[in-house]
């Protein structure tokens, strides 16, 4: 195990004996010098980069560790996802691996001493239409039989746990049923990517924000400079000088292949932004996150009071995070088709967050065909509920020299193989 | 919204049209071996910068073209309106 | 059997105040309307002129260019069948009757472009749509051909679609004038 | 008590129209001109509502649309921003985040733990135990702050419109109106949209010569042909200059949404004044100079009666001689000029009462003035493209580098006098208006439907105007106490220190952790403090730390009139009316409202396989294809052969993508020697035309095909059943002949029916039974269907619709691609290894389904249940016997009345493939049913006797 400097711990009666005391609190993680090798360098400070050198550290104590990223800590997808944890998917490999998610999630909060919200008030997709509901149906009996509490319900029901959505019958999408899944929710994500930069930072970790990844070393790969199938790798070079490491693990989702080509490889993802907008806040009306894939919705209630939307990614690959009036105006649209009466709350921000979109809406993770680059990317705009396990298995993956069962689908070579992953049907607008 | 200059119809807003990615050329279905038919069908250069990419003007001439954009600044190659430089949030 | 039947338009018009106020609105989906496919150099692209984009009225007829490789030719069955009958079609050119497939309507009226405004992006200025221009665009979200042809000096549009939409995209116009009294 | 002043000069109240209204149940008056603060005010009550977090009264701060603590309800409408809605005669107004009562709010209590409820504190509590978190979260969730919707509230009458201006002007201020008075005088055509209900940005509560100044102004745009909006903000900027402008004050629109692409715009927002921090700057009674003057010049309220003013500008100077004109006492005036300051605000818990100076004194007073400098509202630049700079001599961001067709003026721009504004704002408005005209020329020449253009493009104008000054401004954001930072997010300048201490110390960090600009200003008023006590904390400058990013929309806007009006386009047959009035359940398909039956869709099937039946299936995507390469075409496009099919033939083929998996299925039939007829899914038609279209152009740009989607212009009627044949004989003219070998299984023909030329009928079916599918002319196809009826009334003729259609297809194994397929089948799933033609030399997806015979692709197999009477759902998935592990699922099921008995399709592993293997399915309440592989895809007449008849 790795040396375990206790974070001065979170609690409420630390809270208090510093509120009295007018004393602030310890820095959350050190600002460490960069220094020219580290056993594993890590790009990319979002969850999925962050958990991964958390895992590293507490399960495999591999504690020599970078993790570097161009701005600062969840920048990227990690600091503007709308935060829906869920693990009801339609293939058997996707359920078994986004419920160990689900797991890690519940405990957290103690695990890392953070209050990370986990709010597990239910999550509800709706089905307007015959194929929908056939699809909730076959990912209700997927979800059954691998003990996941998931399950359609009739639009009574539905109304019951959500009353603000019209469900009755004469509506352009009516309502015709709904995957009802009790453990899904949300979750401050915020606090989880600062919680695993916390525990990653106290087990000696070294997170190095604004320092970008300028370029790969590699060794003996068939590419220029050493680079592609068949080399290894041997550090990063970065604006603050380079870094010499037998491992790297390229975490950096949308700009995912940016960082693969400095390798030499190339990867099945298209980057396409993905927007989300919230609300002025009210007082709470909504107690369930409802999603409706035929409308390209999903929508939840902050605990203060601000709806948060998203939606289906832009249809034209970006690496601009800008945003467009289409989306707020679909948006609207669809919200107010399925709750007529918030036509008089208003919109007060939109943003947007770069996805790595795959072909079968699955990641892909584990080895490359560079030696000691691996990759844990392609997770479109579901990526964040999957952090957890991912820097778990990651973990194991790194240290274990071989893929874990629960990633072991996920391998870049399906898609040599031709053996894809189909959770097309459950991500598309799944979150 | 991005104003799409198509060589038939002029400029015209992005919604007119259909996205049609990165082109990449089909291999021989004959010949190809599975790796070369893969690459094709799933591997892409994704390529934060200027690209080439394939557009359908499906409400207007309903011809297919190419554009070349910046996939970070949304820069246009020739740009219907002049002096229209984006930055946006990277 | 007994004589053709008639033409059974796609639309309901009655009671949804189509030609109340300064904007009218009609139905001319009864009208012949045939669209000819023909690549540039070709004999019938020769014979049928115009630039893409463009429309004019010739004799009874009024003929459109609505792609770069696509005219529409409107009017009586008679004129345009006497219209097409002569074009040569070698080079490879072809016609189809489009009269069952596209309906179309007809707004006129000095703020029918404003109206239009309301349902489709398309800058109706004078300048970008002059009469005698034509464009292919989306119209409250349906495909659409449309076409400017003024009458006495009065804006006029002609909307073509899929005769499927017909009634949505009425009701849709109905709605959109509304406005202008 | 009232605070109403005499008449002042340039008030904007109508002192003749006097409205009433409610505020907390109570009956007040007001003015029309009023905004719903002022007239509050002007009925002595001063707390407008409470904050957030520690629910301390909070009252007027800044008097305009950013004034961040005076949100109300308003009837059904929350967060009503009160400072800037105009009165209404009746409106019922009530504070928000009260509890029970604006005077006695049970929750102020957490002021007294404040210091416990430092930014962040809920991170690092409620953890344990861990099973108390959600009723912890219960407990948040009833601080979160705001109004209340009501869910019956109406959509309301919003709507959009497209716009093409050359110049769009956002803001009305001097600078706003002389540029858009110019741009529109060089022949522009200018939209100039203002916030605030009236044009005139800062000049409406200055000087008499500012009225005149402005009243000439406004004459000018209205004779030059400006297009003014008012109670009108240009929200967004987007790419190319697509601008979404939210108009409140159309006739008769609530809100509506312009979209407008201006080749130029013009940002003259002008600035907004910046909140001082300092103890007690929060209190009732402490104000931003504009606020004070806005109150007295334009609404005639008396702010307060004993006046300290802290002022580091000329518009705290203005405050000063403002406040002396209305009568009210100053005190003390405090030049932040000189170093002096005010370090703290006491008083009651509702009013200012005394202020303490940095000179040491301590005054009486009950309105504290601030004047401490600007915050540029870069917003509409950011979002175009652009990092502002900031500038420490005159304490304020400017643009750095906007692009080419977005251009500043008025104090976003710099500084000057009235004159100097306005000559700069119309110096803008001819450089925006060159502008425009190049750009107006580029797509005029582009546009081939265009007029064509005048002359050369005109050459691209340089910026040649002479830029504005800039004034020196003290930096001053903090007093040596710590204050509110957000007042909406009751952040306070100690949370920001303490949480800088802790690490979240960029600005994005911070501002994530503390929330501090996260509310519903959105930072206008906290951004640049929030980025200065930032800037202290760490030791650096404002330039250094940076800001966070802005973000669309400019001010909030309604979702109802992002909306709009719902535009969803529905699609019908020419039979649809008669469905309608027949009694048919609609479903809704894609776009298409298609009849589900008629009341009994068992029956429609028997009274199909014992007599005969007709189903409208207009939606069935057509495509005429036309040119010598068709046939060429459809080889790539198919799985099969298509270069030898006859005239008069048609034929079935499965479509696939490149990846191999099942596209789209649909026959083909061939009606004259260049001349063919697709049919496609009713899902599909769409899609299957761009994929010709792609293959055409981009692949094969040398075959000489046309495709005219025809799928609407013909309405398909199948007309099914023993009797069909006997039916269709009573219609079709001469030109058809029925007669079993002259018109074949798998044949198409051309000809009249009841009397509509110009038909095609073919002799398809996928219901099982002798059927003939009829495209006629969709002008006559109402005809048409009430021929067959009234035709085939002694043969037992009726209708049937998609369910009974569903039901027989399903009795004869027809997959339905999408519904028995996935997004992974690949063609030989389907079975259909026939028609797999490698022999081909391409076509699409060739390899892949090659690859895929080879290895263990999953089947599609007709099942039955043991029981007959079980019908599994359709999704149950099929399992190896005694464990969890999947092998399959069912796709379809239905019960069939043709047998008597559920009949299913199902995807399984080969294993479970073969005929006879028993199946273990488990229902959805968990029970387990056997079910049996059956040697065909057919459930019933195999060997297609029927069909064939
Ligand atoms: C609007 C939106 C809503 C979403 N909603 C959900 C949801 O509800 N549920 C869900 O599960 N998922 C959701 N997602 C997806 C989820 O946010 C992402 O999949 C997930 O956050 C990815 O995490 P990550 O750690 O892999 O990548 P990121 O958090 O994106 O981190 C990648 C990091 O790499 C850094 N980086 C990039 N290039 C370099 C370089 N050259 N050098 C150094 N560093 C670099 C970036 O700065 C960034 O911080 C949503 C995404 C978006 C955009
Ligand atoms: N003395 C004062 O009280 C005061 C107040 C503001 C400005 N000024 C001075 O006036 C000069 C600025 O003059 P100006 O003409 O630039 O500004 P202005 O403040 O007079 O007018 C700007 C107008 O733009 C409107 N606006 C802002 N954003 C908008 C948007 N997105 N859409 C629509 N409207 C929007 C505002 O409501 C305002 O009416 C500066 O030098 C400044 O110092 C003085
Ligand atoms: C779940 C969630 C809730 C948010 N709530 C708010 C909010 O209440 N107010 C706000 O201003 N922004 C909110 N944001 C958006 C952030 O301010 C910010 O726009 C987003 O994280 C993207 O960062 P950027 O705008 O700096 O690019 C929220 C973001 C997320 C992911
Ligand atoms: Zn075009």
């Amino acid at each position: 195990m790795g040396k375990h400097k206790s974070p001065a711990r979170y609690s409420a009666a630390g809270l208090a004996w510093r509120g009295l005391r007018n004393k602030s609190w310890p820095r959350v993680w050190r600002e460490p010098e960069l220094k020219s090798a580290y056993d594993v360098v890590v790009i990319g400070g979002g969850i999925h980069g962050l958990a991964t050198a958390y895992y590293l550290a507490s399960n495999h104590a591999i504690t020599n560790v970078a993790v570097v990223d161009k701005a600062y800590l969840g920048s990227g997808g990690s600091g503007r996802n709308t935060a829906i944890v869920r693990s009801n998917y339609l293939t058997p490999e996707g359920v078994a691996f986004y419920d160990r998610s689900l797991d890690l999630y519940n405990t957290m909060s103690t695990d890392l001493n953070i209050n990370v919200m986990f709010s597990e008030r239910g999550h509800m997709t709706l089905a307007h239409t015959d194929s929908a509901l056939r699809t909730m149906n076959w990912r209700a009996e997927v979800n059954k039989l691998q003990g996941i509490d998931s399950s359609v319900i009739a639009p009574d029901e539905i109304k019951k746990l959500s009353p603000s959505l019209d469900t009755s019958p004469n509506t352009r999408y009516p309502i015709l049923g709904a995957l009802y899944h009790p453990p899904g929710g949300t979750i401050r994500h915020d606090a989880v990517v600062w919680g695993y930069a916390r525990a990653a930072d106290a087990y000696g970790v070294d997170l190095h924000q604004k320092t970008e990844v300028l370029d790969i070393l590699c060794e003996g790969g068939a590419g220029p400079n050493g680079k592609g199938a068949g080399g290894k790798v041997t550090g990063v070079r970065t604006n603050r000088g380079d870094i010499h490491a037998p491992v790297v693990v390229n975490c950096t989702a949308g700009w995912a292949s940016t960082i693969a080509s400095m390798a030499g490889v190339r990867l099945p993802i298209t980057t396409h932004p993905l927007q989300a907008a919230v609300t002025e806040p009210v007082k709470t009306f909504l107690p369930t996150v409802i999603v409706s894939g035929s409308l390209h919705v999903y929508v939840s209630q902050t605990d203060r009071g601000e709806l948060v939307f998203g939606a289906s990614v832009d249809p034209v690959a970006n690496y601009d995070m800008k945003g467009t009036l289409e989306f707020t105006e679909e948006l609207a649209g669809h919200v107010l088709e399925l709750m007529p009466g918030l036509s008089k709350m208003r919109l007060m921000r939109q943003w947007a967050g770069l996805c790595d979109m795959t072909p079968d809406y699955s990641p892909v993770m584990g080895p490359t065909p560079v030696d000691g680059f691996l990759v844990d990317v392609g997770w479109g705009t579901y990526g964040f509920k999957a952090g957890p396990v991912s820097g778990e298995q990651m973990a194991a993956c790194i240290a274990h020299e071989s893929m874990p069962d629960l990633i072991a689908p996920f391998v870049l070579s399906r898609f040599t193989d031709g053996t894809l992953v189909g959770e097309k049907g459950a991500a598309a607008v799944g979150h | 919204m991005l104003l799409v200059p198509c060589p038939n119809c002029g400029p015209r807003n992005a919604s007119d049209m259909s996205y049609g990615g990165e082109p990449h050329s089909r291999p021989d279905p004959n010949t190809a071996s599975p790796e070369q038919w893969r690459t094709y069908l799933y591997l892409r250069d994704n390529e934060s910068g200027w690209i080439t990419e394939k557009w359908y003007c499906s409400s207007g001439c309903r011809k297919h073209f190419k554009l070349e954009r910046h996939t970070l600044t949304g820069e246009l190659r020739n740009p219907p309106l002049p002096g229209n430089k984006t930055g946006g949030h990277k | 059997m007994a004589d053709p039947p008639a033409f059974e338009s796609p639309v309901v018009t009655i009671g949804r105040a189509a030609g109340a106020g300064s904007i009218t609105l009609t139905d001319e989906s009864a009208t012949t309307k045939a669209s000819v496919r023909a690549a540039d150099g070709t004999p019938a692209a020769s014979a049928l002129g115009l630039t893409f984009g463009c429309a004019e009225a010739r004799g009874d007829v009024l003929v459109a260019r609505t792609r770069p490789d696509e005219w529409m030719v409107f009017g009586t069955s008679q004129a345009v069948a006497a219209h097409l009958g002569g074009l040569d079609l070698s080079g490879y050119a072809s016609t189809v009757d489009i009269t069952h497939s596209r309906l179309m309507f007809r707004i006129t009226g000095l703020a029918a472009a404003k109206a239009m405004a309301k349902v489709c992006s398309i800058d109706f200025s004078d300048p970008m749509m002059p009469s005698g221009a034509c464009v292919g665009a989306s119209v409250a979200k349906v495909g659409c051909d449309i076409i400017r042809h003024d009458i006495d000096d009065v804006p006029s549009y002609r909307i073509l679609c899929d005769r499927s939409f017909g009634q949505y995209l009425f009701d849709a116009l109905v709605d959109a004038k509304a406005e202008f009294g | 008590m009232t605070t109403r002043l005499p008449a002042q000069p340039n008030e904007v109240i109508d002192r003749s129209k006097p409205l009433a209204f409610t505020w907390n149940g109570k009956k007040m008056r007001g003015f029309e001109g009023d905004t719903i603060t002022s007239a509050i005010l002007a009925n002595g009550e001063h707390i407008i509502s409470r904050s957030m977090k520690y629910h301390r009264p909070r009252g007027v701060l800044t008097a305009d649309f950013w004034d961040p603590n005076t949100s109300v309800q308003v009837g059904d409408e929350p967060n009503v921003r009160a400072s800037h809605r105009a009165l209404v005669a009746g409106m019922a107004v009530s504070a928000q985040n009260v509890w029970p009562s604006l005077k006695y709010d049970a929750k102020a209590a957490n002021g007294l733990v404040g210091r416990f409820l430092t930014a962040g504190f809920y991170y690092k509590t409620f953890m344990k135990p861990a099973k108390m978190w959600p009723a912890y979260e219960r407990v948040l969730a009833r601080f979160a702050p705001g109004g209340k919707v009501d869910l019956d509230t109406p959509h309301g009458y919003h709507d959009k419109r497209y716009a093409h201006p050359d110049v769009v002007v956002a803001g009305g201020g001097p600078s706003g109106l002389a540029a858009a008075v110019e741009a529109a005088r060089a022949g522009a055509s200018v939209m100039l949209v203002e916030h605030e209900h009236d044009l005139g940005g800062h000049l409406r509560w200055g000087s008499n010569d500012d009225a005149d100044a402005l009243a000439g102004l406004v004459a000018e745009a209205e004779s030059a042909g400006v297009e003014i909006l008012t109670n009108s903000t240009v929200t967004g900027r987007y790419e190319d200059n697509w601008l979404a402008i939210a108009q409140r004050n159309h006739p008769i629109a609530v809100e509506r949404l312009i979209k407008a692409r201006a080749k130029v715009l013009v940002v003259a927002p002008g600035l907004i004044e910046r909140p001082y921090v300092f103890a007690g700057n929060d209190l009732p009674g402490v104000m931003t100079s504009g606020a004070v003057r806005r109150l007295i010049a334009m609404y005639a309220i008396r702010p307060g009666n004993r006046a300290v003013v802290l002022t580091a500008n000329e518009s705290g100077d203005a405050a000063i001689d403002e406040l002396e004109r209305a009568g009210i006492e100053i005190v003390k005036v405090i030049d932040a000029r000189t170093g002096a300051t005010v370090t703290k605000a006491s008083g009651s818990k509702s009013r200012v009462k005394a202020v303490t100076c940095s000179d040491g004194s301590i005054v009486d007073a009950d309105l504290l003035v601030t004047a401490t400098g600007w915050t540029a509202p870069t917003s509409l630049l950011n979002m175009s493209g652009d990092r502002p700079v900031y500038d420490p001599a005159s304490a304020r961001f400017f643009a750095d580098s906007p692009p080419d067709n977005v251009l500043t003026t008025g104090g976003i721009a710099g500084d000057g006098n009235r004159d100097e504004l306005i000559s700069h704002g119309r110096s803008t408005g001819r450089l925006a208006a060159a502008r425009a005209g190049v750009a107006r020329h580029r797509i005029q020449a582009a546009t081939t439907r265009a007029t064509a253009v005048d002359g050369p493009e005109p050459a691209y104008p340089d910026d040649t105007r002479s830029p504005l000054g800039r004034d020196p401004h003290p930096e001053l954001f903090r007093s040596t106490s710590h204050g509110m930072v957000d007042f909406s997010e009751d952040i306070s300048s100690k949370d920001l220190f303490g949480a800088a201490a802790e690490g979240f110390d960029s600005v994005e960090l911070l501002k994530r952790f503390t929330t501090a600009t996260m509310g519903p200003s959105q930072g206008k008023l906290e951004t640049v403090n929030t980025v200065a006590v930032l800037a202290e904390a760490r030791g650096e400058t404002l330039a250094e730390v940076g800001t966070t990013v802005w973000r669309p929309p400019y001010a909030p806007i309604a979702l109802g009139a992002l909306a709009g009006r719902v535009f969803e386009p529905v699609r019908v047959s020419s039979i649809q009316p008669w469905h309608e009035a027949n009694g048919s359940t609609p479903i809704l398909a894609g776009q298409w409202v298609r009849p589900e039956h008629y009341g009994a869709p068992q029956q429609e099937v028997r009274n199909t396989r014992a007599n005969v039946g007709i189903t409208d299936v207009t939606p069935l995507g057509k495509l005429d294809l036309q040119g010598p390469d068709v046939a060429k075409l459809l080889s790539q496009l198919y799985t099969n052969k298509w270069m030898q099919l006859a005239i008069g033939s048609v034929r079935y083929g499965i479509m696939c993508a490149e990846d191999g998996v099942v596209l789209d299925d649909g026959v083909t039939g061939r009606l004259g020697d260049e001349h063919y007829l697709m049919t496609t899914t009713s899902s599909g038609a769409g899609g299957v035309w761009n994929w010709i279209e792609n293959w055409l152009q981009t692949e094969h740009p040398e075959w000489q095909v046309h495709v005219t989607p025809v799928t609407t212009g013909l309405t398909s009627i199948n007309v099914a059943g023993p009797n069909s044949r006997e039916l269709m004989s009573r219609l079709v003219g001469d030109d058809i002949d029925l007669d079993p070998d002259a018109f074949k299984y798998m044949q198409v023909r051309t000809g009249t029916i009841a009397g509509v030329a110009d038909c095609v009928v073919w002799r398809i079916g996928f219901t099982g039974e002798l059927s003939f599918e009829i495209h006629v002319p969709s002008g006559h196809g109402l005809h048409v269907w009430e021929t067959l009826l009234g035709q085939g009334e002694s043969l037992g003729v009726a209708p049937f619709g998609l369910e009974a259609q569903r039901i027989m297809r399903l009795e004869k194994g027809h997959f339905i691609v999408g519904q028995d397929t996935d997004g992974l089948s690949k063609a030989p799933t389907t079975g259909m290894i026939g028609l797999l033609k490698f022999d081909k030399d391409d076509w699409a997806g060739k390899p892949e389904v090659a690859w895929a015979l080879e290895g263990d692709y999953p089947r599609i197999v007709a099942i039955q249940p043991t029981d007959p009477s079980i019908v599994p759902d359709e999704a149950c998935q099929i399992l190896r016997e005694g464990t969890k592990d999947i092998v399959g699922r069912i796709t379809s099921s239905r019960f069939s009345p043709t047998l008597d008995r559920a009949v299913c399709l199902g995807q399984v592993t080969p294993e479970f493939a073969g005929p006879d293997t028993t199946l273990t399915v488990q229902l959805v309440n968990g029970e387990q049913i056997t079910a049996r592989v059956m040697q065909h895809h057919a459930h019933f007449d195999p060997e297609g006797e029927r069909l064939r008849g």
